[in-house]
């Protein structure tokens, strides 16, 4: 069963540990806000912007096809909202499984979908002004994998 | 009525969140509505001006463009998703 | 810089934070002792042998590899040596990158050279007796992705 | 002299942890080097008697048939290994 959560509040990061004792592998994968100090200025905030009414039920329709897809026994998906500094995880993904492919794919898979199927918008606040993150064609790539 | 929600830059583009108006006549497709609303005023041709990089969820679903589009729905409109 | 440490006391599974500001995801792995209670009797303890004189440099060498292949910010490969009980962690691999394609690479890299590459033997201990785990096929199909 | 070590079921079969022996006359690769072990003791047979099952490290490094053995070496023999 894969927990999402949306929340303002900064993520936790404790490690997802086994219960019962069919766990052989757990995966998880942090994204962090990155400072971008070669660029101009850096970056001062980034800011999640995201639709409430679809969020967690488009988080959820992304879960519910990794468990389709592998053995999941237990997994969590994160996202914060709002404004964060550089240095602050934005989404955190865990997975448990019994054997590391499994929980090596379905971590990767739910990223994937979550970057191109899970309605957040970031915005990037610099010394010029804040603007728009631009969605990237390597993340449509990414996930066409899975199709 | 339908219920509109704007996000990230179409939502400043517009310069609303959202706005509840009556279904127009003869729109009954997201293509449809997004060409109706872009004649609304200068903010919304302006958020529509590439249909390319505009995305479109119909009661909290990703829609197509020949997506049917009735009263009573919600219609939120926004770029392509830059989350995780 | 990848850390390579093995150790006879469990795991610290602390969470990898961002040092610097170029850091955009972390991916861990973790293995765990799994109960197999479904097999006869269950698992009561799993004892991992190794070569010392060799584990580190072959762990050294596999990190070495890693840091060749992939831009990585900062990692760290820990692997428990000795008896431990079902639901203890076995091994840890943590990888810092400022992109997730980099981060999930590597992290699956080091776990599948690890698997076939360093020199650690597992002995399960069951009611009826201890046996050497078998090596197993998939692992060196795994490995062998990378060649 | 060479310095043999025995892991996992190659030590337990063999009976001990290692022991350091002469460079035995006309053994210069690894090959050579199992097939002379293998007709040392009961023990060394068995651990010994199929060489696809069997893995050999020289001075710490994996090692293939035809790695060179010399004297002043150290020889690990071992199953496939089994981490992570």
């Amino acid at each position: 069963m894969i927990l999402v959560r949306v929340q303002a509040e900064p993520l936790d990061l404790a490690p997802l540990l086994p219960e019962g004792g069919d766990t052989g592998a757990v995966v998880t994968f942090t994204g962090f806000v990155r400072g971008d100090a070669n660029e101009l200025g850096g970056l001062v905030s980034l800011t999640l912007d995201h639709y409430p009414a679809m969020t967690e039920r488009a988080l959820a329709a992304i879960a519910a096809e990794a468990e389709r897809r592998w053995p999941i026994l237990a997994g969590r998906v994160v996202h914060r909202v709002g404004r964060m500094l550089p240095g602050e995880a934005i989404v955190h993904v865990a997975v448990a499984s019994s054997h590391r492919a499994a929980a090596f794919a379905a971590a990767e898979f739910l990223m994937d979908w979550l970057k191109t199927k899970a309605p957040f918008w970031k915005a990037e606040e610099r010394a010029g002004g804040t603007t728009w993150v631009e969605a990237r064609a390597s993340d449509d790539l990414a996930a066409a994998r899975w199709e | 009525m339908i219920e509109l929600l704007y996000f990230a830059w179409v939502r400043e583009r517009i310069g609303v969140d959202g706005e509840v108006l009556p279904l127009p006549e003869g729109v009954a497709t997201v293509a449809a509505l997004l060409d109706w609303l872009a004649g609304r005023s200068e903010g919304h041709a302006t958020a529509l001006a590439d249909r390319g990089r505009v995305r479109v969820a119909v009661d909290q679903v990703f829609a197509q463009a020949d997506t049917p589009v009735t009263a009573g729905a919600e219609v939120a409109i926004f770029p392509p998703v830059t989350g995780g």
